[in-house]
């Protein structure tokens, strides 16, 4: 992994996400950074991937001109079925997520609290029309919910909160959080680093956190 | 013989009144029945509460029926999309109401009302502004809410080989909402790429078996909305 | 119809159901009686028979060595599957009886009241091994149930009863009873007859039934 | 590569303890995964709680099970068959317990717990003995009674063919209960007529996904229950 000194690239962060996912694991990937994990499988592992729209075994993109429409992702991009995939209606798809069968889901984020609670769907400004998909379902069925996201908001507003400010996606569900500066457990104490960035100082990422932050290895 | 076929597309959906509450089939372009959808924009029916994930893309299809001022209330769980603007504009105008139920649980509120279940309880929601004045009940130490079986007068459906009395089998990812939307209408009207006689398919491999499904039309080459869009097509 | 002083035969009752039941029908049929409706599907009608264990579209037992142990009906029968058929899981099987999907459903009864209510799984003996089946579910969801038994018992003991005695099945599920003697409709004003068999009056089939009787035509 | 598959039928059910909750597919004798009972016969684990529609027939596969003292408890629909002696005798003697449960009841509640679903209502049973201590709601005008998901440790699944990650199909009526257990059970063991390379099942026809099976054996020539039966064998 290159050193940076502001910190991990998206495409690290996705390696980071992908190191801690075991081999065999059933995953289902939010839409941004959580896509980049297929490209860092480690080596010796072999990842399922599951689409909410009705596709186990989700293979990458295919090339231009060999899309299907009928053929695409939750994200409704188009997508091909690796050797070994199955298709089944948004019933059964759901009773995947919802009975607990898919081991890890890598979401983005808005705001994350201390205690675990994912705001993701909605800034619930008043215009706003509210539009939440598969989010809420896979963070209430899904076993292990992985954050990934930028430490910060463009202008620096810290996403790593006390208490979510934006409305909830689901409540205590996240268990931990790669961001470009730090890889961060929610535990019954509240944050605690796991991982510094390369050249990040655990004091920056206090002061880039609205939350008290554990260092690593502490309680 | 029974014989589930239905003529013409028009015929299919001609007695769709106003005020009808119609599933339609399709996660974004993909098993969304369009023709079937610009069939019911030609008849003119008005006041629908259309169960569907999404509120259509460009202004074909489910989103050209939204335009066209013939849907009263959405039930879904993403209206939005990148080429959808005929929702946001009549969502923002007070022009159209909205019901959002997170994917999972419209899907199995579907699948309960198809399948006779009133109500079931999920984890979904519980501690979002979307359980709000639900009930939530703890069972087995979490807590859990209240939702009810979704049923419909009509359900618009796209598959790829039906035979004549409405066994059928769908495309790729294109089953989707497709199957537990047949089961959970009064009258299931599908539209299929192909149109095959009895004992042609496995009964191993019917994934919609024919005691959901109502009226069959076939559209051999059906309208690929994503192209479409691409032409800045819109409907009608 | 072959006159009998006695009554209808076995063959004439279920002759008598399937007369009743429309075309393009979805029908599941109890063990007895019920199953002999096949044998007398009226010209010009087709009917698609349901069994509970995973297949729509059954078909006549097969001939002798020709059986499947796996391609059984809900009575653990060989049975075959015609031109249409389809399999299917439990889970789906009962979304068509639960949802309301099948038209008509032919049973058997031990005792049925003047209101509706059937009783067929029990006789409530204390040494009994309780064992219902599927038929709970039946009379709950199917949209029309038809019963069709011997006016009374062997024993001579009224099956159409004011109350039953026997615990339920369903209440107040039954629509039309057809019986050896007469057919007779489960009214708001209790039990009607609908038809005599030929040679049986009125006085008998009242004086046979262990409630009030309204004759034909009567509201 | 994933490989779910186990070298020995033995393996498979090695680790299933004593007090185990096991939902056992198969309707009747159809996808009755009898070598899978019989290496749990030959296991011994005791006081198990045993799911499945029936109490199995003569004196071999599911019906040997219970005869050799290994189940404190059955949760079926119809605990009788003509050939059935071993449950009658014991339950007379109070020496097994019985959970009744309608079929369709039985199904749903398998399929509620696989799909994460904790609760839900049914009008079946309403106004029955079998209603009796269990909360009744009216909801839209009709009497409902509340039911509750089943979930199991182990399912022993009985499949036509496998690939070595675990997606399934069936034979005809011998699919049943098996799919829907196998989504309910923490670990799911199968034994298939024939195993085949990743890829082999076209996705369009796999009955159950992989992620629902954990354990692959394969018994190419299954024991048939009727014939046993017929022949008057017992197990062990």
């Amino acid at each position: 992994m290159s050193q940076n000194a502001t910190g991990w690239t998206r495409e690290q962060m996705a390696e980071n996400v992908a190191q801690d996912i075991p081999d065999g694991a059933y995953i289902n990937l939010g839409i941004g950074i959580p896509e980049l994990v297929t490209k860092f499988v480690p080596k010796g592992r072999e990842f399922i991937y599951h689409t909410e729209n009705g596709l186990l075994g989700m293979g990458p993109a295919p090339d231009p001109g060999q899309e299907d429409p009928e053929l695409i992702n939750a994200g409704k991009k188009a997508v091909t079925a690796l050797p070994g995939a199955s298709y089944f209606h948004h019933g059964d798809s759901f009773t995947m997520i919802r009975g607990g069968h898919i081991d890890v889901c890598v979401l983005g984020a808005m705001q994350i609290s201390a205690t675990g609670d994912l705001a993701n769907w909605s800034t619930g400004a008043a215009d706003a029309i509210p539009a939440v998909g598969g989010a809420m379902d896979l963070v209430a069925g899904v076993k292990t919910i992985y954050v990934t996201s930028q430490h910060v908001t463009r202008d620096g507003t810290p996403k790593l909160v006390q208490k979510c400010s934006y409305p909830l996606t689901g409540k205590g569900v996240v268990s931990r959080i790669y961001t470009d500066l730090a890889i961060i457990d929610v535990t019954a104490g509240g944050f605690q680093v796991r991982q510094l960035a390369p050249g990040i100082s655990f004091a920056e990422v206090a002061a880039k956190t609205d939350a008290p932050l554990l260092p690593k290895g502490k309680i | 013989m029974i014989d589930k076929r239905i003529d013409s597309i028009a015929a299919a959906v001609a007695d769709i009144p106003d005020g009808a509450v119609v599933m339609v089939g399709g996660f974004g372009e993909a098993g969304s029945p369009i023709e079937l959808i610009h069939a019911l924009i030609d008849q003119g029916a008005k006041g629908l509460t259309i169960i569907n994930n999404n509120t259509g893309n460009g202004e074909v299809g489910l989103a050209a029926l939204i335009g066209n001022g013939q849907v009263k209330k959405m039930i879904c769980s993403y209206p939005r999309s990148s080429h959808s603007k005929v929702f946001p504009e009549l969502y923002r105008a007070g022009k159209i109401e909205l019901e959002i139920v997170p994917q999972g649980t419209l899907a199995e509120r579907i699948r309960a009302g198809g399948a006779g279940i009133p109500a079931f309880y999920t984890a979904t929601t519980v501690g979002t502004p979307l359980a709000k004045g639900k009930e939530v009940r703890t069972i087995g130490g979490r807590d859990y809410v209240l939702e009810y079986g979704l049923t419909a007068d009509f359900a618009l459906i796209k598959c790829e080989t039906a035979d004549i009395q409405g066994n059928l089998t769908y495309n790729k990812t294109a089953r989707n909402f497709n199957p537990i939307m047949c089961t959970a209408a009064k009258t299931t009207i599908v539209q299929a790429r192909k149109i095959v006689p009895v004992g042609t398919i496995d009964p191993e491999i019917v994934i919609t078996p024919n005691i959901f499904v109502d009226r069959i039309t076939e559209v051999t080459d059906p309208l690929v909305e994503s192209h479409l869009i691409a032409q800045g097509a819109h409907y009608p």
